[in-house]
C-alpha cells in the first residue's frame, strides 16, 4: 500500500464527497493507496504546506490557485472535484435587497479567501457600481450568522450548497445571487493540488482513477454513498449535510482528472484583466492532465 | 461544606446564564439556552468525552512542558545580565504576535499531530509564567543576598536556596494565569488543523450552526479549564506554605 | 560543660580598613577612615544612631552600599583572602520564612553546597540549646517572638564559626538576663576570634570588648577612648566596670 | 546609549529572523526574509499605517479598559468575600472559554466595528491584570494592616494608603502581562470580524499568499508591542519608585 | 521649651484585661490572666525573651493571634469604647516604604481619613525634630538607619496623640544617649496618658514607669514587684533607683 497525505480545505463536508466515498468504499484501497485524511480550519494554509513538501496533495480552489501560482507557490492542479462555482451573493429572501443594485451603500460581509472582493466588484460593475459603492467587512467563517441578525445586508463567499440550506433551517431562507450570471467566467471550485515538479508520481494517477470511480458510484447510488458518507462520522449525519449532499451531487466533476485548458485561460486572463495577477503563467505550470498509465 | 458551595457556584452560573438567554432573547444559534446544551450534551457523550481526552492531554502536556520553559527562562533572564537584554525583547516579541500567524510555521515544523498543538499551548503559558517568575526574581529581599554573600554562597545556592524560594509566590501568580489560559492554547491549536480534540469539534460544530452542540463542548472546556484552575491553585499554596494570606475584612 | 565546636585551631587574623569613604547623595557619612581590628580580639563599636555604624560592618562585610558610593580597603593583616572568613550578623535578623529555624541554622553550609553531616544537625541544635529555643527547632520564624529570631539569627552566626565575626547589635531585642547570658556565651564560643560587635549598650562593650571605638562626627571619625583591661566577660563590680561606664558615657553624650 | 543598545536588540532580531530562515531553508510563502518583508512594507507604507492606526487604537483602548476592570475587580474580590467565592470562578471560566469561540458572539452583539475588537482585548487583558492584582492585594504585610486597624483606618483609606501600594508591584507583573498580550486580542477581534486593522490586513495579504505583505503588518504589530510592553514597564518602575531591583550577579 | 501638643486636656482612662488568654498549636502562652493599668500612669513590663509580652500588648490592642486562638475582654475603666482613644508602636517599625518619614508620620490622619492640615504638617514636623530625624523628613524608609526608623515609628506614635499608649521596646535600637533623650521626651509628651510600655531594660523601667510589671513563667503570669516613687524620668543615682535595679534584676532572674 502506498501512503499519501491529503489535506482538506476545511472540514469534512459534502464538497468532500468523492474524497470519502472512495476511502469508505475502498477505492483507493483497490488502487493500492493508503490517503491520510487531514482536516484544517485555515483554508489558505494546505496550498502552502503542499508546496512547502509537507503533505502529498491538498484541496484547493481554482482562482485561489491562479493567485497563488502568481505569487510563485510551486502547485499544479492535477484533478477537479467540484466542476462549477459555488460560491454566490446571498442576501435575505425578505430582506431590502432585491437586486445587486440595491447594495449601493450598504454593507457586504466577506470570508476572506482571496478572491472574494473580485467577484463581488465584477458583480457590482455589471451593475453600474463598483467595491467602493460597498462597505466590506469581514465577517470570517460566520456567513449567515451575520446576515440573519442583520450586521451586514449580504455576504459574498456563501456556497450554494451550503449557507442557503444553513439559513432555510433555521427559518431565515436567502436569496442567492450566483456569480456566473453576474459577469464572472465560469471556474471549478474544487481542485486537488499537488506540488509543482511530483506531478510524475504515479500514485497521483491512481488517485484520480478512485476519485472518478466514486463520484460515478455516487451519481448512481445517491441513498448508499449518502450513508457511507456519514458512516465516517455520525456527526455528519444532520439535516443540513443531507440536503447538501442532494445539492452538490450534480456538481461533482464526472471527469475528475479532465483539465479544461480553455475554462483555465480564460480565468486566468479574467483575474489579469481585474488586476489580481500581473502575469499569466504558462498553464502546463500549474494545471496538468495526468496521463493513464 | 465546598462540594455545596461548588454546586451553587455551578447552579448560579447556569442561572446567570439562562438570564442572559432571556434577557437578550438571543436565538439559539447565538447563545443556545443552558438546557438545549445539557441536551446536545447527552445525545452524544462518547463523542464528546473521546474528544475531550484529546484536548486535555495536549493543555496537561503544554502546561507542563509551558512551565518548565517559562522557568528555564526567567532563571537564565535574571542570572544573565546579556540575556536580560536579548531575550526580553525577543520574549515580548513572541507574545505579542498572534500565535495564529506562526501556525502555519509550527505545522510546518511540527506536523499535525499534537505535538503542534501542544507547541501552541507553551506558547501561550509561556509568557505569564515567565515574565512573573522573572519579576520575582528579580526582587529578592536584599538583605538576605548580602547574607549569603558573606556567607560565600555558590551562585546555583544562592539560587535554589534563596532566590527561588523568594520569587515562589511570584511565580504562583505567574502559573495560575497561565493554568487559566492553558485550555485556550490547545483549542487555538487545533483550529490550525487536527483531526480530534475539543476545539476541532467546537470549529466543526460552529461552521454546521450547531451551536448547542458547540457549547457543550465550551462547557466541557471550562469544566476541566475551572478544575485545572483549582487543582494548581491548591499546589501552589501547598508550595508557598510559609505565606499568610490576607483577608482582613473577614470580620 | 560542653562545647559543639570541635578543637580546631583558627587563626585569626587582624583586619585593615584603609581610606574608608561613603557618601549617599549629598551626604557623605565617612571619609577617609581609618581602622584596625587587632587579631582574636574583641572590638566593640559604640556609636550615636544614625552615624554609620552599620555602614561600616558591611564595608568590613565586602558588602556595597546599594544607592551610595563605598572606597577604600579591607584587609586581613596575613595577607589571605578575608571573605571566606567572616561571618556576618545583620542588624535584621534576616530569617528565611520558608525554612525552619533548624534549617535557617544551617543555611550557611547548604549555601556553600557543603553536606549537612549528622554532625553539623548535633552542633546546630547544640547552639540552639545553648540560646535557649531548641524547643522550637522545627517550627517557622513566623512563629517566634522578637527576641527568639535575633537569638536564632545569632545561633546561625555562631554556627558559621568563622575566624572573623561581624555582628551588629546582636542581643538588641533581649531582655537582660538573656542578654547576659548570651553575652558569655558567645565570649565563651568565640575566644580567639576577631570580633566586631556594634551595640548600644556601653555596659555591654565593657562586659565584652577588649577595645571600646567610637564612632561619632559628621563625616564620622573612630576614637578608641579606652580598653578595659580582664579577661571578658567581665563583671560590673568586679572588674571596676562603673567608671569606666561614667566615662563612656560622658564620651558618647560628647559625641552625640 | 540606551538607542544605541535598542537598535543593537532590533538588528540582532533581524539576523536571528534571517538565522531561522536560513537554517529551517523555509520557503517565502511560509517565511520571508527580512529583506522581503523590508521591500513589501517599502512599497506600501500608506496602506499599513493607515490600517496601523486603527488596531493601535483597539490596542491601547483594550488596555485602558481591561486594565481598569482588571482593578476593579481584584478590588471587588478582594474586599468582599463573598464577591471572591463567586466572582473568582467566573473570572477563571471566562479565562478558560478560548477567547475565539466568544469572538464571533461578541461581534454579533458589538457588531462589526472597532467596540467588538476593544472588548476582545479587553476579555484577554483583564484575566491577567486582575488574577495578579488580587494575589497582591491578599498578601498585604499583617504588621502594616494591625498598624492600621489601631489606627482606626477606614476601609477605604486602609485600601488606598496600605493595599494597593503594597499590590502595585504585583500589579505590574500582571500589566506587564496584559501589555505583551493585548495585540492579540485586537487582532484575533479583527480576524473575526472587521474591515480595517492589521489583522484584517494580514488576513488579507493571507488569503492573496501575499507573505511577505503580511509579515510586514506582523513586524509592525511586533514593533508596536514591544514599544507598549516597554512603555508600560517603564511607567510601572516610575510607580513602584520605592521598590529597588536586585541584580545580584552584575559584578 | 515648646510643645508640639496644643494643651487639649485628655481624660485617659485606666485598661482592665480580664481573663486573658492565648494559645498557640500545642502552647499555652498565657491563662485566665488579668491585668489592670491605671489611669493615667506609666506601667512598665518586663519579661524573658518569648514569654508573651508582644501578644500580651497586641491583645490590649484589639488585635488578633494570627495563627493562635485568643480569648478575654479588654475595657476602658470609664467604659467608654476604647479602639479608637489607643496608639499602639509595634516591636518592627512597620514604615511603609513608598512613603516619605513625614507621610509615615502623618498616615495616622490620612487612614481615618481626615484631611492633612498645614498645623499638622507642623505639629508632625517639630515631633521629628524632637527626635532628631527632621532633617529626613523627605527621604524614603530604605535611606534610615535602624535607629532612625524606630525614632521615625515614635515619632508616629507619639503624633497620634491618643489617651492610651502601648509601645513595645520603641527604644531597643537606640544608643543610650539617644535613648535617655527620648525617654524623656515620651515622658514629657505623653504626660497624663495610659501608658505600657514593654522594655527589655529594667534601668529604663525605673526611669519611666509609675508601675513595673513582671510577665513570667508557662502559661505566664503577672507579677507587679514595685512602684518606683519620684515622678518620672527619675535619675539613676538622686532618686535611689539602683537597690531597685538590683531587686529588678534578681527578679528577672527568678523568672527566666
Ligand atoms: N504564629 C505563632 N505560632 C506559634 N507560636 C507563636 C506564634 N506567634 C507567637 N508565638 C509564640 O508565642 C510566644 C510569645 O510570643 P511574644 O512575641 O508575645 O513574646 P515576647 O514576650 O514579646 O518576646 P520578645 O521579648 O522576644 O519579643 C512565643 O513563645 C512564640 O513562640
Ligand atoms: N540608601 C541610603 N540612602 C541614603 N542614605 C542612607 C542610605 N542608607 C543609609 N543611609 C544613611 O547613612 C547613615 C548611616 O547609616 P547606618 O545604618 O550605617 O547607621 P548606624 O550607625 O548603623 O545607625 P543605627 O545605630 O541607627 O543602626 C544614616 O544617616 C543613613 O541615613
Ligand atoms: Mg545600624
Ligand atoms: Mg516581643
Amino acid at each position: 500500500q502506498e501512503k499519501l497525505t491529503l489535506l482538506l480545505d476545511w472540514f469534512i463536508n459534502p464538497d468532500h464527497g468523492p474524497i470519502i466515498i472512495a476511502r469508505e468504499k475502498g477505492f483507493f484501497a483497490e488502487q493500492g493507496l493508503d490517503v491520510e485524511i487531514v482536516e484544517p480550519a485555515d483554508p489558505s494554509a494546505p496550498p502552502k504546506l503542499v508546496a512547502a513538501g509537507q503533505a502529498d496533495l491538498a484541496v484547493s480552489y481554482q482562482p485561489q490557485t491562479h493567485v497563488q501560482v502568481a505569487e510563485g507557490l510551486p502547485l499544479m492542479r492535477i484533478a477537479t472535484i467540484v466542476a462549477t462555482p459555488l460560491n454566490t451573493l446571498v442576501v435575505l429572501q425578505d430582506g431590502d435587497i432585491k437586486t445587486i443594485s440595491d447594495l449601493k451603500g450598504k454593507k457586504v460581509g466577506v470570508s476572506l479567501g482571496g478572491f472574494e472582493d473580485i467577484l463581488l466588484g465584477t458583480m457590482l460593475r455589471k451593475h453600474g457600481m463598483d467595491l467602493s459603492d460597498v462597505e466590506l467587512v469581514n465577517v470570517n467563517f460566520s456567513l449567515s450568522p451575520s446576515l440573519i441578525s442583520g450586521q451586514v445586508d449580504a455576504v459574498i463567499g456563501a456556497y450554494r450548497n451550503f449557507e442557503l440550506n444553513q439559513m432555510d433551517i433555521v427559518g431565515h431562507p436567502g436569496r442567492a445571487f450566483y456569480v456566473e450570471e453576474e459577469g464572472v467566467p465560469l471556474y471549478d471550485e474544487l481542485i486537488i493540488v499537488a506540488k509543482a515538479g511530483t506531478e510524475g508520481n504515479p500514485n497521483y494517477r491512481k488517485f484520480i482513477n478512485a476519485l472518478e470511480k466514486a463520484t460515478s458510484y455516487i451519481i448512481n447510488h445517491p441513498d448508499e454513498s449518502w450513508k457511507a458518507f456519514t458512516s465516517t462520522d455520525p456527526k455528519l449525519d444532520d439535516e443540513l449535510n443531507s440536503r447538501a449532499w442532494r445539492d452538490t451531487i450534480p456538481r461533482f466533476a464526472l471527469r475528475p482528472g479532465a483539465l479544461d485548458t480553455a475554462r483555465y485561460t480564460a480565468f486566468a486572463r479574467f483575474l489579469k484583466d481585474t488586476g489580481l495577477i500581473d502575469t499569466v503563467p504558462e498553464l502546463s505550470t500549474y494545471a496538468v492532465e495526468l496521463p493513464a498509465q | 461544606m465546598r462540594a455545596i458551595r461548588l454546586c451553587i457556584t455551578f447552579a448560579g452560573l447556569l442561572v446567570l446564564w439562562q438570564l442572559i438567554v432571556t434577557a437578550t432573547a438571543a436565538p439559539t444559534y447565538i447563545l443556545p439556552a443552558p438546557l438545549d446544551v445539557a441536551i446536545a450534551m447527552a445525545e452524544r457523550p462518547g463523542l464528546l468525552l473521546q474528544h475531550a481526552w484529546v484536548t486535555f492531554a495536549e493543555i496537561l502536556l503544554g502546561l507542563l512542558f509551558g512551565t518548565i520553559l517559562g522557568i528555564v527562562s526567567a532563571l537564565v533572564i535574571a542570572l544573565f545580565r546579556p540575556a536580560k537584554r536579548w531575550l526580553l525583547p525577543v520574549l515580548v516579541i513572541s507574545q505579542a504576535l498572534p500565535v495564529f500567524a506562526l501556525a502555519p510555521l509550527l505545522v510546518l515544523w511540527l506536523g499535525y499531530g499534537m505535538p503542534s498543538k501542544v507547541a501552541m499551548a507553551v506558547l501561550i503559558i509561556y509568557f505569564p509564567v515567565t515574565a512573573a517568575f522573572y519579576d520575582g526574581l528579580r526582587r529578592t529581599e536584599g538583605g538576605w543576598l548580602d547574607l549569603a554573600r558573606t556567607m560565600g554562597a555558590t551562585r546555583g545556592a544562592m539560587l535554589r536556596h534563596i532566590r527561588i524560594p523568594a520569587a515562589l509566590p511570584a511565580f504562583g501568580s505567574g502559573l495560575r494565569v497561565g493554568a487559566a489560559i492553558a485550555p485556550i492554547g490547545a483549542v487555538v491549536g487545533e483550529w490550525v488543523g487536527s483531526s480530534a480534540g475539543l476545539g476541532y469539534l467546537m470549529l466543526h460544530a460552529n461552521a454546521r450552526m450547531q451551536v448547542d452542540f458547540m457549547f457543550a463542548a465550551l462547557a466541557l472546556l471550562a469544566s476541566f479549564g475551572l478544575a485545572l484552575y483549582f487543582t494548581v491553585d491548591f499546589g501552589l499554596r501547598r508550595l508557598t506554605y510559609w505565606q499568610r494570606e490576607q483577608s482582613p475584612f473577614d470580620d | 560543660m560542653h562545647s559543639p565546636f570541635p578543637d580546631k585551631p583558627q587563626t585569626a587574623p587582624s583586619i585593615v580598613l584603609t581610606g574608608g569613604h561613603l557618601r549617599f547623595a549629598g551626604k557623605e557619612v565617612f571619609h577617609n577612615l581609618h581602622l584596625t581590628l587587632p587579631a582574636a580580639k574583641w572590638s566593640c563599636l559604640l556609636g550615636p544612631s544614625g552615624v554609620g555604624k552599620t555602614s561600616l560592618l558591611r564595608q568590613l562585610a565586602g558588602l556595597r552600599a546599594e544607592d551610595g558610593e563605598m572606597e577604600g580597603t579591607v584587609a586581613a593583616g596575613d595577607g589571605a583572602p578575608l571573605p571566606e572568613r567572616i561571618a556576618y550578623m545583620a542588624q535584621q535578623d534576616l530569617l528565611l520564612p520558608w525554612a525552619t529555624v533548624l534549617e535557617n541554622v544551617l543555611i550557611g553550609r547548604k549555601l556553600r553546597g557543603e553536606p549537612i553531616r549528622p554532625q553539623d544537625r548535633d552542633k546546630a541544635m547544640a547552639i540552639l540549646a545553648d540560646v535557649d529555643v531548641a524547643r522550637e527547632a522545627d517550627a517557622l520564624p513566623a512563629a517566634l517572638s522578637g527576641g527568639m529570631r535575633q537569638r536564632v539569627a545569632l545561633a546561625r552566626t555562631l554556627f558559621e564559626d568563622r575566624p572573623v565575626i561581624l555582628m551588629d547589635e546582636p542581643f538588641s531585642s533581649l531582655d537582660a538576663i538573656t542578654r547576659r547570658r548570651l553575652q558569655d556565651l558567645a565570649v565563651r564560643l568565640l575566644a580567639g576570634r576577631t570580633v566586631l560587635l556594634v551595640t548600644h549598650d556601653p555596659m555591654e562593650a565593657l562586659r565584652v570588648g577588649d577595645d571600646i571605638l567610637l564612632l561619632k562626627g559628621s563625616p564620622a571619625r573612630i576614637q578608641a577612648p579606652m580598653s578595659p583591661t580582664g579577661s571578658a566577660p567581665r563583671q560590673e563590680d568586679r572588674d571596676g566596670l562603673w567608671p569606666l561606664y561614667a566615662e563612656l558615657l560622658k564620651q558618647l553624650g560628647a559625641a552625640a
